[in-house]
């Protein structure tokens, strides 16, 4: 075990726990105020509730030793049993790193993703339904695809598809996820008709800012090491950034010569998710190209939901899965196995002189994953729908998912005093107030 | 000269703006405001002590206009407003003795 | 000296010290918004005074070589003289890290304990009375009792009791101290009558993003380097957070079928308080029990102050005292050598074979620390509000800390323009505008 | 390549990157609302913007071998070509990472930098002027500079003048840029008649966080490796961010008798940069008394714009340019040889028995960078005012750079519903509704 | 009909409220305002420089009445809100001509 | 008694506010309030997706004033206001029955 490499993974981990924090307060200022909470709490429910499942039963699906065909892990590490501490997985994911440490690395992936999804049915979600959805998500749809993709064994991986950090596993996934998704649950009230405008940006601004810098640990931290590759990968992960806000920009300044605020926070994040995949496979030059790409065509992206109507309320498929493919398509032409350190039969793109054999490879780990994942997708969230239901009534969704899922307001900021209050008590649930009152207006909810 | 206030709910403001508009209403002034009445307001919940909040969010609209018009205005307001449920709100008329545009200094019907 | 190691350990202090700017926001987003900087300021100036005060005579009652008895440190480490860069702690507290690294390490201890105590007597103290209240408090409760506990010659620490970070030193220490301090302080006007509700949750929610994110640093790098001990410590603390946030939420469900996003908030912090002590001590099943005995106890716990009449403003001790209580405790149930490493008789508890031997202690520990600390912080909080004073005057507190204490305010969101300037250089005090006036509202401060 | 040292300056760089949507929240909480985003922006996109130009010209500049006299460096590294993930900068800056994490480690001080200068002329300032502006400064001004002062063939470095992480370079540098450009630009309509007061300083306070946080990076990852010289750098700064803070609420408090959170979280900031040059030479005695000279030498120096009347909007001058001073002085002060390893005739201080040796060269090393940055900044900022103009149209200063510049808002918070929407589909431009409307105010905006 | 229209403090709105629920008033309609008058407003110090703020927070209360109640509305606005320090604030009377409930279109005292 | 109602552009509310204290006025009530009119709104711009806002950011301010005082106030803040460019606002006098000043009951002119 070196203390290098553990350290580094441990930092990278916990830069990726926080990436989740960051998605909260990202969506949650594009939301309407009335939904502000609800959406935050999307993401922080996640990580609650993915945390225990990953290391339930999770984890052993996606990392178990293969059961069959390289589709889905063994039942070995059934609640972290056999996850040593002291030594690494034993199918050498992170020689110099004890198995816990990937494991726990790899906790934070299953935190994230199913948390991207909710962008897309913000502000008409029920609770309870959401629960459940991106629960049994985790288990039959991230996880055999993290298998597939990432365990030595998994026939992705075999078939030798490359995926750095996450491009076809995190974002193709959670994308296509949220296409899906959607279409079971359909359009918000009043969606293209009526404006549902971000109401507050500086939210979205800091959690970009909280994703750009977790996504270090993201994709340096998927080295499993402090090494050279750990390098490039950071050296990729932030020039993938800085062009996709560049590019994004640019495209808004062609189109009506002013970049927007949003725009750039939203092509940083873009260009992160396309550069995900590649970010261990390319050189700067590679990543500046990828993140342009990534920033202007999800900023072309984002506007297709008006055109084909589906309300993708944050743009998850815009940006997610439009940019997945994006880079995992990109791996296939900018990988050089100079960075990589792959032989050049396995790590040379198109660009590279490495012809279209990977290029080809990516086509199909692109292809399978986006069938895949929308199917079952589909699947589980006609399942919820059916059962608990995924959307909330009309007059909740009016009221807004704050005071209708949670009964909180996010904000009273010109709150008077004197209110008085129902009871103190936690438990207790009589009135011990006559005329109870409160004159505090909860924020964008309506009479 | 009158004016004409009107609590409605929040939402309606945009159908009873374009009635007014319809009506050829040049303008009107619109502010936040939290009703009390009939209508039930809600309960909130923080670490488990709840509140009971009384008021709900309305919006406030005046309208300066000549007297002969504030019929025909004050039912497209109701018209336009009505949801038929509790909470809609209501509609008063108030004397208004002068009317000035500021930039101008025109007064009465020439300063709507 | 280790690089990985030393490596990680900074990082992890720069972890901790960021979980205060986190407290700041969790604690500000709760009060009412007349007193969000009032409250930001005392955890932010809790890191500017606390950090010298460490310096200079915190660090080496709490780590300087036993005086007498294992009670406090003698003066040796005196303004850090004698903290080496270049060696370790002579009395090996990380033994591959330089000394420096530990005494730094543990600054960042010494800031946020401080700081948790403020949210008991929020929206009432006197900034003055506040600074003076903590800086005694440092120097003789809290370096003591960090003495006592994890100095290899304090008593507690020589008796065999467990507490890997600091869930006696930290939570149960601030917990009751604060309990103490609100007794003198008395009640908020208008307590249990007023309803005093939350300002603006968004800022609850990213704060506990934050000290959920730092608490690594805090638990696992109290392993004092990047080895199987820290990651598993960084495991124990995710999962004890994220059962917290789960277990909150399962109890209010229960209650009226509403999980709140404040809740599960509450919940996370209230798992990671009581995972604190056992972070180094239990596997993944122990810790997901005690994050989810934590997170329900808890969000019993801080209904109590409406039944027996005490005003914790923001929970401290339903939270913190409560919590650090259930993991102090559970620590003598959970623990398992075979993860500390730790020899069978000293390591094991209840559930490990190891008998009531541990748990007997953990009682001793964490009796000592309630007497000695609820006893010693009433004295000091007397003190103060005999001389110093601890309590703003009514007007002032119905004006709201920030203008009454601060002279500012923490929102002019609607801000007309045009607005007068009494006068521009700073030194300056005569007024240069014959009529000065200012359109802006003090957001939630009173006529 | 030690993989302890290398995982620390890739942590370092995470944290640094961090440091500068912490600067977008510090500064756009002190702008007026209607401005917020506009401040946003100025930091945010420098992250994309000077990334990409540092990848591709700014970085060879810096750190390129040598071209004549120390002035600048040959294009060896021209878009990063042969920067080496597997072997250190030929230089032997940072012996034991590979070349390509030093120079990544650099691009984070080559993003902050620039948009420090932002917060001079906020509020006011032409987006397309702006970003003109600091492409050309970075490339012309910083990156010289710091190939004077850190490239080991620069002629300051080899004069012998110190600058641990950057008081010359980064602070003083900005500094004087800031205050030749607003001479350039003109103040604020209304400066001085006219109360412009921060509209959200929980923005600021949480931008204060996580500067003092990053901060960490900057510093202590300027040793370039987990080593002693790490950890002083690392105590150092969090004592002279402390010292500032306390130094400031304490000047505050002589005057009126209030501190402030303002003033606490301004006084954190002025004391980190007034450590930043001294930060590996000092020991924490010196940390503490350069930090308190920081913080109370910058609270009188914000004053001073108002005397001399020059509209410096969020105090770049009199924090970062007097602070920066302060500290570069101090160094040839406080500076110790037995801290910071270097031999005694380098690296002792006046007070540590180097006679004024040292401080002479820091008067030297100060001066240059004054003069040099004075002027090329101000022949920077004329040139790009008499071609693309950096002065925003009168109106659309009244109406708000977020409207003005960006077509943005940034907070809706009591936003109704029912609004119209002109378009969806966003290439479109021709309106679908015919009464288009929206009940929204735009926060802070003007009639 | 009448419209009584009242700016008092905003702590104050609570006992107000309750005061006017005691004559049997059904509904009214509240917004934030901010007063200037004689009491003084407080100074604010950024980085140094101190501003005067002299407007100070207040409460607007209209309340839609039947003629006949006027009076004794009045009186119990002005025993609620009174604090007897200066900016306890006003409370006057203005002639509405007509009032209409949107919901049921109901006019006059019914409307109430 | 009378009641000035003004509806102006916010920056103009200091001016506004030092005009009348001129006149010996004493105090107003002043709230946020967003109007329509001839003057157009803005664009918004949110992922490519354009919006167009109507209203725009209006002060609204209240003043309760002796009969004989109104049109000088009237004329104060027509002047005070006044930026010959479209959106200046509105002024309007609406009638009061009666003024009372909280603190002491005091009515009519003593209640100003
Ligand atoms: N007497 C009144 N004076 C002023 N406003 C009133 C009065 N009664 C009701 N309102 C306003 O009208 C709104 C709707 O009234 P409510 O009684 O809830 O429903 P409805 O008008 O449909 O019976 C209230 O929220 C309040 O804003
Ligand atoms: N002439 C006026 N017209 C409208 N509102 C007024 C007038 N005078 C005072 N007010 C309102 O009444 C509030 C209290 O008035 P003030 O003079 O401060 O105290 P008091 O009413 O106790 O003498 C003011 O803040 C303002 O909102
Ligand atoms: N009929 C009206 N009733 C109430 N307020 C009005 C009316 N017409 C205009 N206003 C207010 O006056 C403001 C300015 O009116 P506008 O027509 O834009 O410019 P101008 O008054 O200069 O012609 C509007 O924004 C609105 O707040």
């Amino acid at each position: 075990m070196d203390t290098g490499d553990t350290g580094w993974v441990l930092a990278s981990s916990a830069l990726v726990l926080f990436m989740t924090p960051g998605l909260a307060l990202f969506y949650a200022g594009m939301v309407r105020s009335k939904n502000v909470l609800g959406t935050l709490m999307h993401s922080f429910f996640a990580m609650g509730a993915m945390s225990i499942l990953w290391v339930l039963v999770g984890y052993t699906i996606a990392f178990g030793p293969d059961a069959v065909g390289g589709l889905f892990g063994k039942l070995d590490f059934l609640g972290f049993s056999g996850v040593s501490s002291d030594a690494p997985h034993p199918a050498g994911l992170g020689a110099t790193i004890p198995h816990s440490v990937f494991a726990l690395f790899q906790m934070m992936f299953a935190i994230i993703t199913p948390a991207l999804i909710a962008g897309a049915f913000a502000e008409r979600i029920k609770f309870s339904g959401y629960i459940a959805f991106i629960s049994i998500w985790l288990v039959f749809v991230y996880a055999p695809v993290a298998h597939w993709v990432w365990h030595p064994e998994g026939w992705l991986f075999k078939l030798g598809a490359l995926d750095f950090a996450g491009g076809t596993v995190v974002h193709i996934n959670a994308g296509v996820a949220a296409l899906a998704a959607i279409l079971v649950i359909g359009k918000r009230r009043g969606f293209g008709k009526e404006a549902f405008v971000p109401h507050n940006l500086t939210l979205t601004i800091l959690g970009a800012g909280i994703l750009w810098f977790g996504w270090f640990g993201f994709n340096a931290g998927s080295a499993l090491g402090a090494n050279g590759l750990a390098a490039s990968a950071f050296l990729a992960t932030n020039l993938g950034a800085a062009a996709g806000a560049c590019g994004w920009a640019l495209a808004e300044a062609r189109k009506d010569r002013k970049a927007t605020t949003l725009g750039v926070a939203s092509g940083a994040v873009a260009g992160l998710v396309a550069i995900t995949p590649a970010s261990g496979f390319v050189g700067p030059m590679g990543a500046i190209a990828i993140g342009l790409l990534g920033g202007v065509v999800c900023s072309w992206a984002v506007g297709l939901k008006f055109r084909l109507g589906y309300d993708d309320s944050l743009d998850v498929v815009g940006v997610h899965l439009v940019g997945g493919v994006v880079g995992a398509l990109a791996t296939g032409i900018f990988a050089t196995a100079a960075i990589s350190g792959l032989d050049a039969s396995a790590g040379n793109g198109l660009l590279a002189g490495g012809g279209f054999a990977l290029l080809g490879k990516q086509v199909i780990a692109v292809g399978v994953t986006l069938i895949f994942s929308f199917v079952a997708t589909m699947a589980v969230a006609k399942l919820v729908d059916a059962t608990i239901g995924l959307r909330v009534a009309e007059t909740d969704e009016v009221t807004g998912l704050d005071l209708s899922q949670h009964q909180e307001v996010g904000y009273s900021l010109a709150e008077g005093s004197g209110l008085s209050i129902t009871h103190s008590a936690a438990p207790v649930h009589a009135s011990q107030a006559p005329h109870p009152t409160a004159v505090r207006v909860p924020q964008g909810g309506e009479a | 000269m009158k004016l004409v206030v009107a609590i409605i709910k929040p939402f309606k403001l945009d159908e009873v703006k374009e009635s007014l508009e319809g009506l050829g209403i040049q303008g009107m002034t619109v502010s936040d405001a939290r009703g009390f009445g009939r209508q039930r307001g809600h309960t909130e919940v923080y670490r488990g002590a709840e509140y009971q909040v009384d008021f709900v969010p309305k919006t406030r609209i005046e309208i300066a206009v000549d007297d002969d018009q504030v019929d025909e205005i004050v039912k497209a307001i109701v018209t336009a407003a009505k949801t038929d449920s509790i909470g809609d709100g209501k509609v008063w008329v108030v004397p208004a003795e002068q009317v000035v545009r500021i930039r101008t200094g025109e007064k009465g019907a020439d300063a709507l």
